[in-house]
């Protein structure tokens, strides 16, 4: 198993870390990229990290996700800062033999990623105010599921 | 003993600082507690703490309760439900 | 909503792809890239289409998705003829609001292009033998449950 | 009638064509009295189509079944079950 994980302000090659996962030979590749939306004037989004644990907090994602799946690799990248409409936020990947690993291991990385790290995001508006992200009812439920399903599967 | 207190987004927003190391006494040995004796500093302190349901944290670096001891912690976090991916 | 189709020989450049349909706006873009995998002296994978309908089939898999799940964008190229090991075979991609949307239509797209379109792979082994793959049931057991499922969500 | 048949993976290879045009009489009206009025011309034919069950059919580029009439078609496709993906 082959884990790339990171925090970061820079943006991230989605090409080179698919190819990366391509090269491992599971054969199949599965990814998540988190794109900031515009809409009701957003200008950009200010993503906080927790320095020293978010990282760590993505690590622990990661390593669950390869309890439960049969990986060959897993990209977990996420930035922070401010980042402007249509910017990259966050991307995940997985390389299995099986394609329902990968995807379903996508998916369970971003529903955790998004409820179990140490990241807040702040929305902020043409003409200068701002906006805490409150979360969302529907992301808890997302990220609950994976806790009474099964080793493997969707729950 | 010495803890060092970290706050994020509108917590941070609220206090006017992103942390501060303090001397706790020993009496504060809750999150809950230490929310408690942060409040009543009043000011913007009140006013980031004044719903401990609204407010997550870690102690160590690590998720915790309101109701985890910090006997012994030496980095406190304090911050509202995270919103990342 | 904007669907690119494509069966070729030429490979394909997933970043572009994918740039395509993050720059549609949705926020969320899922992929899934399918490879040639080695082993017991595989050399090449030929894949061999029908001319005429393999486009068609495509086609109406992705209407298919496009009826499910609220996409905003999708992407379903698929490759034919000698393919060496590492190559890719298959890519399909799905851009939407939703998150489990774009990566449940990516679960889906590949499952059916699995078992509904008119494509056969040849396994092509080092010394100059040759094996057409035969169907796995399981590929038709994860096509059918799309069929029992509701209009959204997994089976 | 004139129709055009296509022939895919082994179903070919056993054939020994990728395709053909031929004028079938008219009781042949069904993609199965089409397998077994090829499969009655021995060799190739008869290999690739003696075991219809393993077969997978379409008339003109839609999927069809063994029991599909094929009056008025234009193109007929035999070959193995799909295994693209």
């Amino acid at each position: 198993m082959s884990a790339r994980i990171s925090v970061q302000e820079a943006d991230f090659d989605v090409a080179s870390e698919l190819a990366r996962l391509e090269a491992l030979g599971g054969g199949g590749v599965a990814s998540f990229t988190g794109v900031v939306r515009g809409g009701d004037g957003l200008e950009a989004l200010r993503l906080e990290a927790y320095p020293g644990m978010t990282q760590a907090a993505l690590e622990e994602i990661a390593a669950e996700a390869q309890r439960r799946w049969p990986l060959v690799g897993l990209t977990l990248i996420h930035r922070h800062g401010t980042l402007p409409v249509g910017e990259r936020i966050v991307l995940v990947g997985a390389a299995s033999r099986h394609r329902m690993a990968a995807l379903e291991a996508c998916a369970f990385l971003i529903d955790w990623t998004k409820t179990r790290a140490p990241l807040w995001k702040q929305e902020l508006f043409a003409g200068g105010s701002t906006r805490w992200v409150e979360p969302r009812p529907e992301d808890d439920v997302a990220a609950a599921a994976w806790d009474s399903s099964a080793e493997h599967g969707r729950p | 003993m010495a803890v060092h207190l970290l706050y994020f987004a509108w917590v941070r927003e609220a206090i006017g600082r992103d942390g501060e190391t303090i001397d706790l006494p020993g009496k504060v040995d809750t999150v809950a507690a230490l929310v408690r004796w942060l409040a009543a500093r009043g000011g913007g302190y009140a006013e980031a703490l004044a719903e401990p349901a609204r407010l997550r944290c870690a102690v160590d670096q690590s998720f915790a309760s309101l109701a985890t001891p910090i006997a012994g912690a030496r980095e406190i976090a304090l911050f509202p439900p995270v919103t990342g991916g």
